[in-house]
């Protein structure tokens, strides 16, 4: 068996790679890496995976898709890496999606939500995590119809792929009728300084909901501005920008009341979890190992939850630590219940199923807190079932 | 209540953002005949103080917002020294690569020293809507306020103080500012100091609207160099005039004729045109060359 | 009698409120010096600067060997034939003296983007020949020595006689000269002002001299206008405008 | 300033041997050198327009997005050639260039800076727009066709070396012909009749004018030259990732031409290599340096553009007139001491 | 009498090229002393070097303080020192009167605005120009402008490089009547490079003689004015 482990691999070592923003507009994210680094420290800490310890290499590509390409190349070619884990955000994975999949190196758990990392067929080596934003729009979409009479959406969203994505689903959920109910969308930059005159258009369409497609310091500026603007709609808020200490707190909790969300990971920020055995791993593990770490800051649960997915894999795939066999393992998770997944979502995978988390569940902001309501619902695009 | 009007308030609200950045373009350009890129990020810095200053050492939001003030004008003072007082004689390309080089360190720091989590900036004016109906916000009104404020002091120091007319004459002609007596080095840090003084009120003002985050100067920088350009980067009164007109006409842009998506580009577009027909801006002074 | 080559008739410059020429009309015939003379701001560069296009007179014509040049474009001026050098020093200053001089041939040459990019046989021997040119003229004014050095460290007289191995590569018919004489000492002024002669003689340049070194002016003159105010006050030979009272008053003063 | 008959031979050869080496190399380290050469072309362009010509461009990005995606929607949507799309590219590229290049006449120093930063801000909103986001791929972008070497070329590489072109190598290969040729080319162009032209509108528009030369044609047409090389360039880069998206043509790309203009030497074509270099390295060597501070600094990943600003600073602290002044002080000091 | 600037050993550099090869001169309080030399000699690097703007080598003594190493700003403050710079060196984008002001710089004193109209009266041209940008002033005016600008310091000394550069003869010979009055009246010790050297000697004590970067000759100004090689080089008779 030892002849056909990956590179990177040898008795006491795997070497995983990653790209992460740690500087340029999506800085933000690099939070992700860090908490994955401190991670693999706790595991290697406590004896690492079947006696190897993980040489996590994470490096920067300032969400520059050129830079991409350069560091990743590097990592498998001169650093010779097992795989390329969670490498992040959406034009820097498919910037080395064709290259990976040529090379048969495992892209394993991309830290993006587009629909087109599960496809199994066509790109055998790239496989997601999150659940794909299309499907979380859906999931808005079904609680309209199901709960709002009359509809009129206006949307506020990032104008990439992230963003538009977010639309795409709000469009298949509301099917036929899309073109009537949504009436109207305004789109912002990165860039920009304030999305306030968008949000006067919004408000000025009648829309009696606002669909809130924004990243953090753009979703707390629009809950301001609609406050400010004294109208009322219903807010959905996308779970990017669903942290109550980065978010709901910064824009002021009276302007959030009844706001809806989706979640498929626990809030660090929600009181309610205070006494949660598998809070309480995280918060140990953030003050041991991340002290430095924001843990009002969702990233952090995310990184904690993925970076536990992949050391389930490697677990799984014991010592035959092959590309091919890693790759199968990661596409044979059953009912895995990742830390800070909320009860009752589970990750699944399959030969063909290449979406890992595909559930959700909706909450309603109260007072000072997210509170979950409803079944756990699936989002249902681009998933296998 | 009429989206045109709406519009044009929110545009000059977001037009007093670009106002205060302006002035501090006009400040530096006046000292050093030139641009700073890391003019935004400085601002930006600044402002992560006074929020450490208030949140962290407790400190009340004026004593606050005063010792940002002190502290932003020693450090742009010092930042001016430290380095660019060695590359004195290198060609002027070569600053602006230390621009550069400030901008990437300011907004690293940042990003390493205080995290990436939007932080919420106070404002002594309050949220609420100033006048029942009219959607604008105290705080926009005090800022516009505080702009003009700092336009008239900045006019003042540069129209009736002998030192505002020695930093314009040392910025342009450092060899004959020296042959006057003028200490030409100490002018530059002068200049530097009171920019990122400016910097910093604006990134006060500013930052309780965008919210706090090592980016928030990113695009705003921008749109304040757009302001003070069209006004006519020599004239405070200008730079003023020029940010809440970016403001309002980007607004009109994207409401009115192209939509969101290009919004920028056309309104960019539209000043590069006013530049066309007038290329000293539009209050700017024409610099005359003669043979 | 010869021809004309130059009639400036009645241009008007105004700045905003300054009245920079007022009317000023005068003749040079060719092959001749005229000096034109005038006291500090009475429009002699203003004039000039009409003469080669940059500014454009309010009112008023500017006839070349008959026909207007109001309608040419600056950059056509030197294909014309009119060449300048300037008051202040107008050198490309990081080129060396040969290239400074090389680019005053440029309106001699035509070589395109395309056989310059692909450096056609036909623009190498344009080149060499424009060289060639401006080699023979640097040695001409005595440049020999400092042909490649860079323009800026140089002193101001030679670089004032740079700008003028500027001005003869683009074998100009009409030369302005605005002060070529500052900065130089007695020996050095005769030299300029038979170089001057020369520069008529040899090549049959007609040359305009604005100059406030009386010596020189009044020594090679063929005829001389004074201006004050925007306004023609003298014309004539040397010794009548010398002794134009008017002059004297104006310009000249009455010291020895 | 012309170095003597000997340097320059030197540095002639060292330069050939530079881009002849890497082919005894395959994989990641060729296709870095790939990207040095294409970067260097970039660089190039703008030192064309900046420091031959005195234009200031904070929007080179735009050029090299132009070129980018002449060559990949020529690719895509029509079929193309890869090698064929490079002419084409530079032709569309130096229109784009000229055309901005006309108003951008009127505007000067300062003023031709905010329209050419507007210009790289505007580039990625630009491509994304929905009305042309069916050829440009929109916020999903383009990936390539993978550019093989023709069959010829493999078997003369068969017969050379017993083994076939690897696609690195032939990126390579590719790339160096292209950029070797744009180079002799420029060296033609600004050692002729236009180069000092160029030259003369940056010393003195003025007097440059009087001695009968055209600023506005020689203005937009420079601004033209530079787009097509940056434009080339970025031709040369879409085929070598095999994948495009407007966030490769940010703001930050032109910063990064015009720091590897300035710090390679402003109005040098070797610069030009030195900055690509320069530009490719320093970031990822930054971010190699950054986290070396783990051991005393807890998540030094954040810190990678404080050390590359530090780099930049001692960049123009060591060589203020760029790498290429720092060789011309250290030849004249031989000089001296000989 | 007292030497209020004393210099020996000049050297001065440009990069690696060395201008002056070691320069004796003084200048005595209240006196005005004429520089002369050809093109390139070296008289504007002489006067650059007093005030600290070229790099030099050896000793210069300004009223009994060596200012070696010193600022240029900080060496005319203190000691007084107009300088009119060969080119001028006009601030071209502001007004005639603003570069009046900056002339006035270091003034304290509340005489300055009475000084505005001692430079207008000798220079009635630039009170019609007073506030034109004063790069469109014409290449006399702002010759004039120059030396109004360095009259607004009230000197105790002045340096003068080519004062009558571009001047009307008129104007010219105002010029040195005013100087050699400011000289009686006020006291200023005046080091005056110029090509015209009939007027520089007239009004001069001394004279000095440069030739490529070294003093050829020295002596009292009509001396000086007899010897037969400067008569042909500097005064063409
Ligand atoms: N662009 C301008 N704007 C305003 N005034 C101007 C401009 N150009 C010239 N002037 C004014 O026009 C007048 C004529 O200037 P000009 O330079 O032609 O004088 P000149 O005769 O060459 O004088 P000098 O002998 O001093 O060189 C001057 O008073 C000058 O101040
Ligand atoms: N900026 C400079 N760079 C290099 N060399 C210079 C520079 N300025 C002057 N020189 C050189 O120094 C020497 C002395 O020049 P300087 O200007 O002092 O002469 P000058 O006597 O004032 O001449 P002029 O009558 O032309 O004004 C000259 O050989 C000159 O070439
Ligand atoms: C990590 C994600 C929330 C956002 C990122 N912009 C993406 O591309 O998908
Ligand atoms: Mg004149
Ligand atoms: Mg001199």
């Amino acid at each position: 068996a030892e002849a056909r482990n990956a590179p990177g691999v040898t008795d006491d070592e795997i070497k995983i790679g990653n790209t992460n923003p740690y500087s340029g507009p999506a800085a933000a994210y690099g939070a992700i890496g860090k908490t994955i680094g401190a991670c693999f420290d706790k595991v290697n800490a406590e004896g690492g995976i079947n006696g190897r310890k993980i040489n996590f290499i994470s490096v920067d590509d300032g969400y520059s898709p050129p830079r991409t390409v350069e560091q990743t190349r590097k990592l498998v070619e001169r650093e010779n890496v097992a795989l390329i884990f969670q490498g992040l955000g959406t034009p820097t994975n498919s910037a080395v999606h064709a290259y990976l999949n040529k090379k048969k190196v495992p892209q394993l758990f991309v830290a993006t939500g587009a629909t087109k990392w599960g496809q199994p067929k066509e790109f055998p080596w790239t496989m997601g995590w999150q659940p794909n934003y299309q499907s979380e729009g859906v999931v808005y979409a079904r609680y309209i119809l199901q709960n709002v009479e009359n509809p009129k959406v206006a949307i506020l969203y990032q104008n990439d792929d992230y963003g538009k994505d977010y639309v795409h689903g709000m469009e298949i959920g509301l099917g036929d009728k899309a073109d009537e109910i949504i009436v109207a969308r305004e789109s912002y930059e990165v860039t920009d300084p304030t999305i306030e005159s968008q949000v006067v258009n919004l408000a000025n369409s009648g829309a009696n909901v606002f669909y809130n497609v924004t990243t953090p310091k753009f979703a707390a500026q629009a809950i301001t501005k609609v406050h400010e603007l004294d109208w009322d709609p219903l807010q959905l808020l996308n779970s990017v920008s669903n942290s109550i200490g980065s978010v709901v707190s910064k824009a002021g909790f009276e302007k959030g009341q009844g706001m809806i969300t989706a979640y498929y990971l626990k809030d660090p920020g929600n009181p309610s979890y205070q006494n949660d055995e598998d809070y309480k791993a995280w918060s140990t593990f953030m003050d041991e190992y991340y002290p430095d770490g924001d843990k009002t800051d969702a990233f952090t649960v995310f990184g904690w939850s993925v970076c536990n997915t992949m050391v389930q894999v490697l677990k799984q795939a014991g010592d035959d630590l092959s590309r091919e066999n890693i790759m199968a393992q990661a596409a044979s998770l059953k009912d895995y219940n990742a830390p800070m997944l909320l009860p009752g979502i589970t990750i699944n995978t399959g030969p063909n199923d290449f979406y890992p988390i595909e559930q959700w569940q909706l909450a309603k902001f109260e007072g000072k807190e997210w509170k979950l309501f409803g079944e756990v619902l699936a989002g249902a695009v681009g998933s296998g079932s | 209540m009429d989206l045109f009007i709406e519009q044009t308030l929110s545009g000059l609200a977001s037009g007093a953002i670009y106002a205060c950045l302006a002035l501090a373009v006009v400040m530096i350009y006046q000292a050093i005949d030139h641009f700073n890129f890391a003019q935004g990020e400085m601002a930006m810095f600044s402002t992560y103080i006074a929020w450490w200053l208030i949140a962290v050492a407790g400190l009340p939001f004026v004593a606050a917002f005063f010792a940002c003030i002190v502290i932003s004008l020693v450090g742009g003072f010092m930042v001016e020294r430290i380095v660019f007082a060695p590359i004195a004689d290198a060609p002027v390309l070569s600053h602006i690569i230390v621009f550069i080089a400030l901008f990437s360190i300011f907004n690293s720091m940042a990003g390493f020293l205080f995290d990436f989590t939007p932080k919420k900036f106070p404002t002594p004016f309050g949220h609420e809507q100033l006048i029942e109906g009219v959607p604008l916000s105290a705080h926009r009104a005090g800022m516009v306020g505080v702009t003009l404020i700092m336009l008239g002091v900045i006019y003042a120091f540069f129209r009736y103080t002998p030192v505002g007319l020695a930093m314009r004459a040392a910025a342009a002609a450092p060899d004959s500012a020296r042959l006057v007596g003028i200490n030409v080095r100490f002018m530059l840090s002068l200049g530097w100091g009171l920019a990122a003084a400016i910097g910093a009120v604006a990134g006060m003002l500013i930052a309780p609207i965008t919210f706090l985050t090592p980016d928030m100067m990113l695009g705003t920088l921008l749109y304040g160099f757009a302001g003070a350009v069209v006004g006519g980067l020599t004239s405070p009164f200008g730079a003023v005039v020029g940010g809440f007109l970016v403001g309002v006409l980007e607004n009109w842009m994207g409401t009115f004729v192209v939509g969101s998506q290009l919004k920028l580009t056309v309104a960019l577009v539209l000043i590069i045109v006013v530049l066309l027909f007038k290329p000293a801006g539009l209050f700017g002074r024409v610099v005359v060359k003669r043979v | 009698m010869t021809a004309d080559i130059l009639e400036v008739d009645d241009v008007h410059v105004r700045f905003g409120g300054i009245v920079a020429l007022d009317g000023v009309s005068f003749t040079m015939p060719k092959g001749k010096i005229v000096g034109l003379i005038g006291p500090n701001g009475a429009g002699k560069t203003t004039l000039f600067n009409c003469l080669s296009r940059l500014y454009i007179p309010t009112e008023g014509d500017i006839r070349f060997k008959g026909k207007t040049i109001l309608d040419s474009p600056p950059h056509h001026i030197a294909d014309i034939g009119i060449g300048r050098t300037f008051q202040n020093l107008a050198l490309f200053s990081s080129m060396t003296v040969l290239e400074n001089v090389m680019v005053g041939g440029h309106s001699t040459t035509k070589s395109d983007f395309f056989s310059n990019a692909l450096r056609l046989p036909g623009r190498g021997r344009e080149e060499k020949e424009l060289r060639n040119r401006s080699g023979e003229l640097i040695e001409y004014l005595g440049l020999g020595d400092v042909a490649h050095s860079i323009v800026a460290g140089l002193p101001f007289g030679t670089q004032k006689r740079v700008e003028l191995a500027r001005a003869l590569a683009s074998s100009p018919e009409l030369l302005l000269m605005d002060e070529p004489a500052g900065g130089l000492n007695h020996v050095e002024l005769d030299e300029l002002g038979s170089l001057i002669q020369q520069i008529r003689d040899d090549r049959g340049i007609t040359v305009l001299l604005v100059e406030h070194h009386m010596g020189l002016v009044m020594s090679i003159s063929d005829k001389v206008v004074a201006i004050d105010f925007g306004r023609k006050i003298s014309e004539g030979t040397p010794e009548e405008v010398q002794n134009d009272p008017e002059v004297i008053r104006a310009y000249l003063g009455t010291g020895e | 300033m012309r170095l003597p008959l000997v340097e320059r031979s030197l540095l002639w050869f060292g330069l050939a041997v530079v881009v002849v080496l890497p082919i005894f190399y395959d994989g990641y380290t060729i296709y870095e050198f790939g990207k040095i050469l294409m970067y260097a072309l970039a660089v190039l362009g703008l030192n064309i327009l900046t420091g031959f010509n005195g234009q200031f461009s904070l929007g080179h990005s735009a050029f090299f997005a132009v070129g980018a995606y002449t060559t990949a929607i020529l690719m895509e949507q029509l079929g193309v050639p890869y090698w064929a799309t490079i002419p084409l590219a530079a032709a569309v590229s130096f229109t784009a260039g000229f055309l901005f290049g006309l108003p951008a006449l009127r505007l000067e120093g300062l003023f031709l800076a905010l329209a050419t930063f507007a210009l790289a801000i505007a580039t990625p909103q630009i491509l994304k727009y929905d009305g042309i986001s069916h050829l440009t791929g929109g916020v999903q972008g383009i990936v390539l066709a993978t550019p093989y070497p023709p069959a010829w070329v493999d078997s003369i590489a068969v017969a050379v070396s017993g083994e076939a072109l690897s696609v690195d190598r032939w990126k390579y290969i590719f790339t160096a012909i292209v950029v070797v040729i744009m180079f002799v080319l420029a060296q033609n162009l600004i050692r002729s009749r236009t180069g000092r032209a160029f030259i003369a509108i940056r010393d003195n528009p003025l007097s440059a004018k009087t001695m009968g030369i055209n600023n506005a044609i020689f203005k937009s047409a420079c601004f033209g030259v530079s787009a097509m090389y940056t434009g080339v360039a970025g031709s040369l880069f879409a085929i070598m990732d095999e994948y495009l998206a407007p966030e490769s043509f940010t703001f930050a790309e032109a910063i990064k031409f015009l720091v590897g203009g300035v710090v390679g030497g402003i109005a040098s074509l070797f610069g030009a290599v030195f900055g690509g270099a320069f530009v490719l390295y320093v970031p990822n060597f930054s971010d190699t340096i950054a986290r070396l501070l783990e051991n005393w600094i807890a998540n030094p990943q954040g810190l990678s553009w404080t050390v590359y600003g530090l780099f930049l600073i001692f960049a123009v602290y060591v060589m203020p007139m760029g790498a290429t002044g720092l060789i011309q002080i250290l030849v004249r000091k031989i000089g001296v001491r000989r | 009498m007292m030497a209020i600037l004393e210099v020996q050993g000049l050297k001065a550099y440009y990069g690696q090229i060395e201008a002056l090869h070691g320069l004796d001169f003084h200048l005595e309080e209240g006196e005005i002393t004429a520089m002369l030399g050809a093109n390139g000699a070296g008289k504007t690097t002489s006067l650059r070097a007093i005030c600290g703007m070229v790099r030099t080598q050896g000793k210069i003594v300004v009223e009994g303080e060596s200012v070696v190493g010193k600022s240029t700003e900080s060496i005319v403050s203190r000691h007084k020192i107009a300088h009119v710079p060969e080119g001028r060196g006009t601030f071209v984008r502001v007004s005639t009167e603003e570069n009046l002001r900056l002339g006035a710089f270091t003034r304290r004193d509340r005489e300055i605005e009475q000084d505005y109209e001692r430079v207008y009266h000798y220079f009635p041209r630039l009170k019609e120009r007073r506030n034109q940008q004063a790069g469109t002033l014409s290449g006399g005016e702002q010759q004039m402008l120059a030396i109004g600008r360095a009259l607004m310091l009230r000197p105790k000394i002045m340096l003068l490089d080519e004062p009558s550069f571009g001047l009307a003869p008129i104007i010219t010979e105002e010029l040195f009547g005013i100087l050699e009055k400011i000289n009686k009246e006020e006291n200023v010790s005046m080091l005056v490079v110029e090509q015209n050297a009939n007027l520089a000697l007239a009004i001069s004590r001394r004279a000095y003689l440069l030739e490529t970067g070294n003093i050829a000759m020295t002596g009292p100004a009509d001396e000086i004015m007899n010897d037969e090689q400067v008569r042909k080089s500097y005064l063409g008779y």
